[in-house]
């Protein structure tokens, strides 16, 4: 009996008490949501760190800025958490009326036709779609249709520690390294250092499996990367994809090649050494540029361009990131409110301040002059440097992405490829039993969802 | 065994050294049990800039529990799992004592089949489930409120199980003198068979209300915004955000979290005891 | 104390007319429950059936079909599905370390769950606060718990490797080596367990009568012999009882690995669970993992007969 | 085996008041030893300070001439009966039997026909097979037996072994372990609440009331000369009758009419109790104006009990030999008595015994 009352009491102070705190805190914000009639745009986001904080920034400014929408971030984890989600919960209550979604969803968020195409929006205010860069906006676009905005843009980058390369006396990357390049210093580092300081590595990330084909002007998969209609199958075996692994592996053997894995967390693991000078050279997204920059001393950080194979000129890498799109399920000016976001956005002093904060390239072209991004290139120089890779990059077939379905799937299967390759398994091996993999479940796939090629 | 009676035999001088040891062992083993929460509890009071640093001196503050309240929705999260998993407790209990009350109580046709049925949903894991439990609760359209993640667990067959042996101490004769007073079966439930059983009762409460506040699977896939996300799914949110921003209130958070069951536990841990090896063993 | 409730009852049952009365007594003669039956257990047996039957006919039912972006059934393969799980290389790996894992999870925590219970089974001042504090785990949700121990096993700020890095030891890659992640997610999810292992044990342990070891000690057993050969079999329904639920659940463990290994490195801990979440909930594959849920249904239902068969004998006498 | 008990005391951690306090006592070899006394008297503890499971506070225990409080109870070589029979319930006879052999890892051939002889003693060697669950209490406490000859060792500590079966089993229980005890030449020191088991088994008994030692004599040293009116209340059945009485004129007087003279030199005017044994009383019922009233009559067969009022509303209880016709609310004379003790009514302690004194009230 005592303990009953003991726990009802417990319990009964326990959730008054949360429920104080929380409303004293909330109310403010709940009394001024409901004293204005606003259409709530909820925007499904999937950045962290910088990116939530500035994409927050974004939407109170905006929301301060006018009376009529008010815009909701919600963050959906990853990438790929997030197509299933906006898949899954289309139609219902719970699906956001903006989202954003990563590079090689477009081929499957336009199959599932669930979306407006920003097209349409464009197109009523004649907005003026050449301000944006073209290798971005290609990106999302099918038949001279723009289906959604690109947002955050990144690069893979090199980046290299400069106060170790100075350190250990090796010489500075050329802006456009060979795979070579790379192996070269790797090792004088891992030399010089006694193994203290690792050269190189390369996150087990089947973004950088596709980008190394992309540089090297290799299509994966086939009818054209699935510019030409749904692919079939995809060719892992190719000698540019073995070339590039290859040199993977033999740079592991080596001993100068450290791997942190694969997901979220080996990328923070090894910017985390790769800042406190016990790792030379990583391969990253040009969206880490912000946050490397925060933390490493002036002058210290190197960045490239992605490595080409030896003796080859680069074809130039897809951009990565992800684009944002409007739900075709909520009313339409739900939908405008969606729009007039984006073209917030897209704004090039918006912009300017999404590339300082973030590190993913500003795509309005104006916002090259805004302020923000010239004091940012005066101290850093070399944060320029994906902006130009992108510049440089002529699109064609095999660098402007692959549009095709199971890209999630394919990436899991690619970077298991990678680890066993990096654990020393046989590369053409590992390679086959990937493509094996992969095109038995696209086979299924495009069966099941009734895709052909006629 | 007793390990205390033995040493104790062993004359007085000795006696106080094996007690030491004794203690010393019991508390490297409550070291080594609360050991992962001594640490997050400590490191929730750093600046985040030591912790990053790899170092665990610092000025202890109280600026990380202040970081997670004002700037994230922790006590939203929190507030959401209170609504949730009491909703949930009461209805688990009042559902699964009903059903234990007809499969004790009431006499009609195909009783033990359906009691069959019941045991055997104990061998069907939800997690094999949720594809089409998703489509169910979005067919509804309950994505993303509070309902979803009530209204599938409002009865269990573990709790009709657990209570249907609990009734079944109930002696005959109540319920035969209670037909022979004429009381209906609501009145025999409400006032003499829930009473009866009201330890067993509280014992399942405890342990629904601790395993909705666990759930998280479920509360992960289907609510989308902070309105709505209970502890787990919200602390997923923030670990994946933050992670290598701000570890100290990222702990900060979960010290905040975890609070609550603690002390429920704690003041519960009696009943659990003996509820658990009742209800589960005999 | 019952005395009280039924005057309650009976105070109620004072209003009520004599022929109310009377009808309840013919009732006793020819109890017809039905309707109550309805009200009783309607409302559990509805939902049941919608979140329990329905959908594992319905998984049973999607796993026989190719499935598309929208998890709709397109084309029927028959067990086609099966057979290419089955000799899937990635499915049967998963399937070991799941195995692996379940099999880790449940020797130590019954092992560390019973040597807590042992020890906290003493007549010691102060030993109340130990027993709460051994109990206390069972209060950790998982999130809290997979927070903590990312921060105990973190490869640069972590606890393991500051500590082995004071004492000039080799720091080790916990989270990204694949032997050493399975490692980190057993020990994480033992910790999870224990505090319920050691309340079901110590409860057990406390009704073993204290007469059955003060005759062992007489007849000069050790204490070791008398754990191996009164304790341990004296528990042993318990000893099942959690051993099982340990199984069960690890078998369903889904939080920790979301949380501390998303199932990597290289797949090393992409247990059953969290293979269906995979498929399901990131590649889309909804009939490959609807697949997988059979699979699970029915290793999970294998443990539960077993687990109703052995306790309905009592295990041990 | 001879065991001696030097000034033991209990005193647990935290508590003033001993449990027991200054127990002392001498038991030969091949002694049948009780320790009687009510519940929560002591008794449990002290035997479980001689066999070890609780450590002795002060005092010294001699095991065969030397000191033994430190010794680990297994070193002790005795052997013990629990109240509960301590059975391990997953185990066969044979092997609850064999349990402490076991586990000082005896040879196989010796376990065997050591447990084998146990069981024939005991004779339950058809039942070595059964689990405890599968045996009556009966045979159970026998199992419980056995496991202790098989032990060998030549003192045995019962706690009360037989308060768990009915009265009948009871009886024939006591007289087979007194048996035993002499077959096998055993040293037993048995624990009980049960005055009868005292008296019919015992060579000695120790009488045991609020943690001290009342009286150590044989059975009839006890009823005959019970040190104080504890221990005469304790024994005898129907118990003892203990009247107030105060001391005047050479006379005690219990009633109005109820005087019995006394030759003993008692304080005048100091009050006493007398305790009579009912069995002792004479009594005339053939009177009109008695100076007691029957209250009620107990036909027990062979004897008559009859239970009556004083005057005074002191209750008295008279065993008469054969069948006595007196009926309920009927005046009878008590007598006198054949033998009487007096007590002190302050400190309760002994003060005369009076022997086949055949005294006018």
């Amino acid at each position: 009996m005592n303990k009953r009352l003991w726990i009802t009491s417990i319990i009964g102070v326990i959730v008054l008490a949360v429920f104080g705190v929380f409303f004293s805190a909330h109310s403010n914000a709940d009394q001024s949501a409901q004293s204005n009639q606003r259409i709530k745009i909820i925007f499904w986001h999937e950045m962290t760190g910088p990116g939530a904080d500035q994409i927050q920034q974004f939407a109170d400014n905006f929301n301060k800025k006018q009376t009529k929408y008010e815009v909701v971030p919600e963050y959906e984890g990853s990438y790929n958490q997030a197509i299933q989600k906006v898949l899954q919960t289309h139609g219902t209550n719970a699906s956001p009326a903006l989202f954003q979604s990563m590079d090689v969803s477009t081929g499957q968020m336009r199959n599932a036709n669930i979306t407006t195409p920003v097209q349409k929006f464009i197109d009523e205010d004649k907005y003026d779609m050449d301000k944006i860069m073209p290798a971005a906006r290609a990106f999302y676009s099918k038949d001279g249709q723009q289906l959604s905005m690109p947002f955050n843009t990144s690069q893979p980058t090199l980046f290299y520690n400069k106060a170790v390369f100075k350190k250990y006396g090796v010489k500075d990357l050329p802006t456009d390294p060979s795979y070579d390049d790379i192996k070269n210093a790797a090792k004088e580092i891992t030399d010089k250092s006694k193994g203290a300081v690792k050269g190189v590595t390369v996150d087990a990330y089947g973004w950088y499996f596709e980008e190394f084909m992309a540089n090297s002007g290799q299509t994966l998969a086939n009818m054209d990367d699935g510019h030409d209609g749904f692919p079939t199958k995809v060719d892992f075996t190719n000698q540019a994809t073995v070339n590039a692994m290859n040199w993977l592996q033999e740079m592991n053997k080596n001993g100068s090649f450290i791997s942190f894995g694969s997901g979220s967390t080996s990328a923070s693991n090894e910017i985390a050494s790769f800042l406190s000078g016990k790792l030379g050279i990583m391969l990253q997204s040009s969206a880490s540029m912000g946050q490397l920059e925060a933390a490493a001393k002036p002058g210290d950080l190197g960045v490239t361009y992605y490595p080409r194979p030896n003796g080859q000129k680069s074809n130039g890498v897809a951009i990565g990131g992800a684009s944002l799109w409007i739900s075709n399920d909520k009313d339409s000016a739900t939908q405008r409110g969606a729009w007039e976001f984006i073209k917030y956005l897209m704004q090039p002093e918006n912009q300017a301040q999404w590339q300082k904060a973030t590190g993913y390239i500003a795509l309005n072209k104006d916002s090259q002059t805004e302020p923000v991004l010239k004091e940012l290139y005066k101290q850093h120089p070399e944060a320029q440097v994906p902006s130009n890779q992108l510049a440089r990059t002529k699109p064609n077939a095999t660098n402007s992405g692959i549009l095709m379905e199971g890209l999630v799937q394919m990436r899991t299967i690619t970077q298991n490829a990678m680890q066993q390759i990096y654990a020393g398994r046989n590369v053409n091996d590992a390679l086959k039993d990937a493509e094996n993999q992969f095109n038995s479940y696209l086979a299924q796939h495009n069966k099941a969802n009734g895709y052909s090629n006629k | 065994m007793d390990i205390a009676n033995s040493s104790q035999r062993i004359g007085k001088h000795k006696f106080k050294i094996s007690n030491f040891l004794q203690y010393l062992l019991l508390i490297i083993l409550a070291l080594i049990v609360i050991g992962p929460f001594l640490l997050g509890l400590w490191t929730s009071f750093l600046p985040t800039s030591s912790i990053t640093k790899g170092s665990l001196a610092g000025s202890l503050t109280f600026d990380n529990y202040v970081t997670a309240v004002q700037t994230t929705p922790v006590l939203r999260y929190l507030l959401n799992s209170f609504i949730v998993s009491i909703i949930r407790t009461v209805g688990e209990v009042l559902l699964c004592s009903m059903a234990a009350y007809a499969f004790v109580f009431l006499k009609f046709k195909g009783r033990n089949f359906i009691f069959y049925l019941f045991l055997a949903t104990m061998m069907l894991p939800f997690e094999a489930e949720v594809i089409p439990n998703f489509m169910t609760v979005k067919s509804m359209n309950l994505l993303n409120t509070y309902s979803v993640m009530i209204i599938p667990f409002l009865t269990s067959a573990f709790g009709t199980f657990m209570l249907r042996q609990s009734f079944l101490q109930i002696p005959t004769d109540l319920k035969e003198e209670s037909d022979v007073e004429g009381l209906s079966h609501f009145q025999f439930y409400w006032h003499v068979v829930l009473p009866y059983s009201k330890i067993t009762l509280l014992t399942l409460a405890a342990y629904s209300f601790l395993s909705s506040w666990n759930e998280y699977l479920w509360p992960m896939l289907t609510t989308f915004s902070d309105q709505y996300r209970t502890v787990q799914a919200g602390l997923r949110q923030m670990q994946s955000t933050e992670t290598f921003n701000n570890w100290g209130m990222i702990m900060a958070s979960a010290v905040i979290v975890v609070i609550p069951t603690l002390i429920i536990l704690f003041v519960g841990q009696h009943f659990f005891k003996s509820g658990l090896n009742d209800g589960s063993v005999k | 104390m019952l005395k009280s409730f039924d005057n309650k009852a009976l105070e109620e049952l004072n209003d009520s007319n004599a022929s109310e009365n009377e009808r309840a007594k013919k009732g006793l003669k020819k109890r017809s429950d039905f309707g109550y039956a309805v009200l009783f257990l309607g409302p559990s047996l509805l939902l049941l059936g919608v979140f329990v039957f329905y959908p594992m006919i319905k998984t049973l039912y999607m796993s026989l079909f190719l499935t598309n972006n929208f998890g709709q059934t397109t084309i029927f393969v028959g067990l086609k599905n099966y057979t290419s799980l089955l000799t899937s290389a990635s499915f049967l790996a998963s399937l070991s370390s799941t195995f692996i894992y379940v099999i880790g999870v449940m020797v130590l925590t019954i092992v560390l769950g019973l040597a807590l219970a042992v020890f906290a089974n003493q007549k010691l001042k102060g030993i109340q606060f130990f027993r709460t504090i051994f109990s206390s785990t069972m209060g950790v949700s998982v999130s809290v718990a997979a927070i903590f121990f990312l921060f105990v096993f973190n490869p640069t700020t972590g606890l393991l490797n500051q500590m082995a890095g004071l004492l000039h030891l080799p720091q080790l890659n916990w989270m990204t080596d694949p032997n050493l992640a399975m490692i980190t997610v057993i020990v994480s999810t033992v910790w999870m367990n224990l505090g319920f292992t050691f309340l079901v044990l110590f409860g057990a342990l406390q009704a073993v009568p204290r007469s059955l070891y003060d005759a062992a000690d007489i007849e000069g057993a050790s204490k070791s012999y008398q754990l191996f050969k009164i304790t341990i079999p004296m528990i042993s329904p318990s000893l099942f009882f959690v051993g099982i639920v340990t199984l069960i659940g690890a078998f369903k463990s889904f939080g920790l690995i979301d949380l501390m290994t998303a199932g990597g490195p290289n797949n090393a801990t992409n247990l059953l669970v969290y293979r269906i979440y995979q498929d399901a909930f990131l590649n889309g594959n909804y009939s490959q993992a609807s697949t997988e849920s059979i699979v699970l249904t029915i290793i999970i239902a294998v443990m539960t007969i077993i687990q109703f068969k052995v306790l309905e004998k009592r295990v041990n006498y | 085996m001879s065991i001696q008990l030097k000034h033991l005391t209990k005193k647990y951690e935290g508590s003033d008041t001993p449990v027991l306090e200054n127990v002392s006592a001498h038991i030969e070899d091949n002694e049948f030893f009780a320790i009687v006394g009510p519940s929560g008297c002591g008794k449990s503890t002290l035997l479980r300070m001689i066999a070890g499971i609780i450590p002795i506070s002060s005092g010294s225990l001699y095991l065969n001439g030397e000191v033994a409080n430190d010794l680990a109870p297994k070193d002790r070589k005795l052997s013990m009966v629990f109240q509960s029979y301590a059975l391990y319930p997953f185990l066969s006879v044979f092997d609850n039997i064999a349990f402490g052999l076991k586990a000082r890892k005896q040879p196989k051939d010796l376990i065997k026909q050591r447990v084998d002889k146990a069981l024939a003693l005991v004779n339950l060697t058809d039942h070595r097979d059964r689990k405890p669950k599968d045996l009556s209490g009966g045979q159970r406490q026998r199992v419980a037996l056995a496991r202790a000859i098989a032990n060998e060792s030549k003192i045995c500590l019962m706690d009360e072994p037989l308060s768990n079966l009915d009265a009948q089993l009871r009886a024939k229980m006591r007289i087979e372990l007194k048996e035993l005890q002499q077959k096998l030449g055993l040293t037993v020191i048995y624990v009980t609440h049960d005055q009868v088991e005292a008296m019919t088994m015992a060579d000695h008994v120790m009488v045991l009331n609020h943690h001290h030692v009342q009286q150590i004599d044989t059975p009839l040293g006890v009823y005959q000369h019970p040190s104080n009116e504890f221990v005469a209340s304790f024994f005898g059945t129907p118990q003892i009758n203990l009247i107030n009485a105060q001391y005047q004129n050479g006379s005690l007087k219990m009633d109005e009419d109820f005087i019995m003279d006394t030759d003993d030199a008692l304080i005048e005017g100091h009050q006493y109790k007398v305790g009579i044994r009912p069995n002792q009383l004479q009594i005339n019922s053939d009177v009109n104006n008695g100076n007691a009233q029957v209250v009620n009559v107990s036909q027990l067969g062979d004897r008559t009990m009859v239970e009556a009022r004083l005057k005074n509303e002191q209750e008295v209880r008279i065993v008469l030999d054969g069948q006595v016709d007196i009926r309920p609310q009927q005046f009878i004379q008590i007598e006198g008595a054949n033998g009487y003790f007096i007590f002190d009514a302050d400190d309760r302690s002994l003060v005369s015994v009076k022997k086949g004194a055949l005294t006018n009230a």
